[in-house]
């Protein structure tokens, strides 16, 4: 029997494949594609206090093997997915990560403060690169100061695993997840959207309303492997690699990298049924290399 | 029940210049989808280009278990639906997002189509039909040739009525013209709307002046297509006179008139 | 007729369609493809005091709309370029933009020195960008004390035009650019290759023998966008706008942008023909759109 | 002289598992290319896959004014070349890079090629036999039913061994024990070989050892494949005993024996 189980940050998780933020809702949708128990974990939109409208459309570019999005954080608010989400994932035996996002310090604190205890909820995903929100978001994940704040003072008002959302733009990721480990991060997680920006030439306006937006897809994958590979050689914690994966293959190159686990973002476009079939692909290529522990893979690169 | 289908294509042709239709083998789409539902059809076996493309069920037929889609290609996404030969099998989702409804009091209606929006209303106007409503259908194309459906409609039983942009055929002018003259000569229960922008908001100001109650069809750029990613919204008024974000892809992409607040 | 002539830096460039350092040797290759006139500008092969040998192979991988590569300045030294490749070109009725490339400030200064003067030579580009030699290369350009010290040095040394080449591996790419601006830079090019990798998961060993490498193509193309508008917004000196560019159309969205020039890398090897191809392009949808000079394009994105 | 052609494609069949040949229409490269000289492929129509496919010329047929490519489907280019119908144009850079060479004292020939090596020697050996050579051909494959071109040899009038790693055909080993033999047998003026690398480094071992004169194909990543990025380069060995990297894909793909490095 091929293991495929892993642990990050504490949390047990059956199979080191989990849903990105952002790209599976709370899951709702895609439980009428396929059973979200084959998942390892699902991490839900990003969730801030108050209910949050986000930008106006178009909100999603097409781009290269890739596209870019500039939602910012619509999300119902901590209150209303304590009450109606996360209950309703409960009933999947998968790990539930929450993505926490604020505007302020205290904003983090207190969506960590509210979602402490709540049954259900398995971990926080420290949401410090949203690139979509102005005055927020991802100047808190290009400033080792200040990421490193957000995570002291998330650390100190929940019991739950922490862990950070790092920012790929940034001259040295490095840093950050330096600064997010000595604060007790649990975990970080990378990458989050690289930002980008598409222009309509008929119009000779840009394509999102919100004039730049969140690169992701397979274009980054190089960027997100690469960093991923950076992270795992500077810290100690755990990482939960993400960027471009559309295939088991990809999934592989992660944990090679030193990922213990990866998640599916917008992979899950252009194909809804990308994070089972990886979840499959992975478990039929570790059997034909007759590896026997998916373990093996972490950190595993021969450089 | 959204479900990811694999699809034979079983004809892909030319019907007008820049327009084609493709029909499906797709057993549950045929089965379950509803004029005004749409799929995101994958357009290409690799990652480029990445994302599916919305097109609407254009005509669903139970008996055979096919769809057909009927879509003008614009850029490469449809180009290469376009170039994809019969017998393939491509991938698509659906069948998504809420269409079309109509009541039992509903008489007598009016299907407004622009463009490529006139595709989902040749499946609404056999349904409507089905269900012994007269169905008046007006058509909007830049010139005769890209006037596509017409006969359609008229074999179903519809009263149609055209107008193209150069005057080509039909009124020379805009579809909304024939509406005007519509809602004066006839008693509307209900209007029904694809096509582009400036076409809608002309429809809904009019059906609003005449208070009959209009269906709208909306299009937005779409990632996932099932309400995941909230990538698609419109803006749509609430109570307190402001406005909240609705998904098109799973709140629409069909509107009332009336709940959709257009930016201009 | 339409006008397609542009000045960046005080160098004339027929059209604004340039060839991108690294990309195009000293263009001898593919002058047997076509006429280099055609084009607006060349810049040549990164060029450093001494010839370099580069790094070991395999230098170059496939990624999604992309390629990584970590040539690392293969060339043959400053002295062989002025003697051996400038005269050459000289021939074409093309400007010449020299990629300059050191490990020390010394030596960028030295080799602006021995440039400045050379005939056929139209204008210094100064790569603080490279991310593929280790200690210096990019080290100077993600720092904007470094990156302005680079520029202050050559600026003392030559008379040519000075081109400052940024990386986009940073957090803030505006204070690189306002930091090279004050120590007059005439313009500046971006964007460089971003560090990424990819690993070959049969060897389980990074593709690329010196494991991370640039990367280039369509996939970076948001990037670039977003970096060439943010940098418009903020300095004054005109722009040399690339990334990811293979047809016209990408073009047009640079010079929206505020690129005042453009230059094609990768997209010399998808398609080689690729440069002739967009300036065709460009023309061609200047009279469709009926605009009379391609200056009207630059910067002139509504937002 | 390097030129951007594109070039119909006249057959595109299947001739062993995984392999396919794919003849074009292209007459400056039937006119101007040379045994081990390749081409650049562009294998598809968009951005996926980025870049072109290097790949030798395998046969060079100047009377029609079509070349042949042989090729091993390894990943997703050359699936999408073995896809592509008879009847499409494709576009393609070449004939790139220097190819085999031989002198007339050279009079005696081994050509030793392992899995798709094979391909450029196809024509090399057509090259040579016109030029009266004796040609001896040792052809390496995993297993029988895996190798290719026996038959172009053998009619063409060279004398052919072949070695199967599985022994399902010839020699039960390596293509090298029979180079090693016929080194033995036969006084031999030149050894050209093409094929993986463990082969290619026996080859060079065996024909210094014997102080024979060899000439081997290159692999290499490329970029441009025409000498302008320095993307595929390899090392070698330098007068004063360090060494140089030279493009494989304008200074080779050929390299003589003694002057490349490998390393181990
Ligand atoms: C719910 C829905 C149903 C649709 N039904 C049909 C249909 O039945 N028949 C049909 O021909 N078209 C339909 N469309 C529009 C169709 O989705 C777009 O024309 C198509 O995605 C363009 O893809 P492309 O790659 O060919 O063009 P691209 O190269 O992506 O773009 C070309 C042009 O199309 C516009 N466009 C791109 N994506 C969209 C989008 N999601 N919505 C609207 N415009 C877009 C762009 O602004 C651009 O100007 C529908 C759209 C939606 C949202
Ligand atoms: C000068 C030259 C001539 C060649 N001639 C032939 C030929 O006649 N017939 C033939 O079948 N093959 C030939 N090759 C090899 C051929 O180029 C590769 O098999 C092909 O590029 C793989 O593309 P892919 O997309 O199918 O595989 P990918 O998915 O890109 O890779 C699959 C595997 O192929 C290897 N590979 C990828 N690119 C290259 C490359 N440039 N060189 C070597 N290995 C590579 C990778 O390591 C990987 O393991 C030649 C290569 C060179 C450099
Ligand atoms: C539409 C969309 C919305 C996203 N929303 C969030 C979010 O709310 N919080 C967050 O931390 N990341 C968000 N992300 C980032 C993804 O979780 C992921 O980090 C990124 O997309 C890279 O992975 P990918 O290339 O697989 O998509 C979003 C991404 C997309 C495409
Ligand atoms: C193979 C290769 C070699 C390069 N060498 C250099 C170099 O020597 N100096 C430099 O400033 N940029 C170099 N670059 C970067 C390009 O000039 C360009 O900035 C970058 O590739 C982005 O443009 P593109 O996406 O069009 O390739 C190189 C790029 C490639 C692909
Ligand atoms: S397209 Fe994702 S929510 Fe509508
Ligand atoms: S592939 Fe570019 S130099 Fe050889």
């Amino acid at each position: 029997m091929t293991n495929l189980a892993v642990e990050v940050a504490g949390i047990k998780l059956k199979n080191p494949v989990l849903t990105a933020s952002g790209t599976f809702g709370f899951g709702r949708e895609f439980a009428e594609l396929y059973d979200l128990n084959l998942l390892g974990g699902v991490m839900v939109k990003g969730t801030t206090l108050n209910p949050r409208l986000g930008n106006p459309p178009p909100r999603i570019a097409e781009t290269p093997a890739g596209m870019l999005n500039s939602v910012g954080l619509q999300n119902p608010g901590v209150d209303y997915v304590i009450r109606e989400e996360i209950p309703w994932l409960r009933q999947f035996d998968v790990a539930v990560i929450v993505n926490v996002s604020g505007h302020s310090f205290d904003e983090y604190a207190e969506i960590a403060a509210r979602l402490d205890g709540v049954p259900g909820v398995d971990g926080l995903e420290i949401n410090i690169s949203c690139p979509n929100v102005k005055g927020g978001g991802m100047a808190f994940g290009t400033d080792p100061k200040m990421a490193a704040e957000v995570i002291k003072r998330v650390r100190s008002r929940t019991q739950l695993p922490v862990i950070a959302k790092l920012s790929p733009n940034v001259t040295d990721i490095t840093e950050i997840a330096r600064a997010v480990e000595a604060e007790g991060a649990d975990a970080v997680s990378l990458i989050n959207t690289v930002l980008g920006m598409a222009i309509d030439i008929k119009t000779r306006r840009p394509v999102l309303a919100n004039i730049v937006g969140g690169l992701s897809g397979p274009a980054i994958k190089p960027i997100a492997l690469r960093m991923v590979w950076q992270v795992a050689q500077t810290v100690n914690i755990p990482i939960i690699g993400m960027g471009g994966i559309t295939t088991a293959e990809d999934a592989v190159e992660f944990l090679l990298a030193g990922a213990t686990a990866v998640a599916i973002g917008a992979g899950n476009f252009c194909n809804p049924m990308t994070a089972p079939e990886v979840i499959k692909g992975l478990k039929n290529w570790l059997s034909q290399e007759k590896i026997d522990d998916v373990r093996e893979l972490i950190g595993g690169l021969k450089t | 029940m959204i479900k990811s289908v694999k699809a034979e294509i079983v004809e892909n042709k030319p019907i007008a210049p820049e327009f084609f239709r493709m029909t499906l083998k797709a057993e549950t789409l045929a089965s379950e989808g509803l004029p005004g539902q749409f799929v995101m059809v994958k357009v290409s076996p690799n990652l480029e280009p990445f994302l599916r493309r919305p097109i609407s069920l254009h005509q669903i037929n139970r008996e055979e278990a096919t769809v057909s889609l009927l879509y003008q290609v614009v850029g490469k996404g449809t180009r290469l639906m376009s170039e994809t030969q019969k017998g393939k099998v491509i991938e698509l989702l659906g069948p998504l997002g809420k269409g079309f409804t109509w009541s039992d009091s509903d008489r007598v209606v009016a299907l407004v189509g622009g463009g490529c929006g006139t595709a989902p209303l040749v499946a609404l106007a056999h349904s409507l039909l089905e269900d012994k409503k007269e169905v008046h259908v007006l058509l909007g194309a830049q010139t005769k040739e890209k006037l596509v459906c017409e006969e359609d409609f008229i074999s179903m039983g519809a009263k149609v009525k055209v107008a193209t942009d150069d005057g080509s055929y039909g009124h020379h002018g805009f579809v909304t013209d024939l509406l005007k003259n519509l809602i004066h000569d006839v008693a509307l229960d209900m209007v029904y709307s694809c096509g582009p922008l400036p076409m809608t908001k002309e429809v809904v100001k009019l059906t609003q002046e005449a208070s009959i109650p209009c269906q709208i069809s909306l299009e937005e750029r779409m990632g996932c297509g099932i309400g995941a990613c909230i990538g698609c919204v419109c803006k749509v008024r609430t109570k307190d006179g402001a406005f909240t974000y609705k998904k098109v892809c799973k709140d629409g992409p069909v509107f009332k008139g009336e709940e959709v607040m257009f930016d201009d």
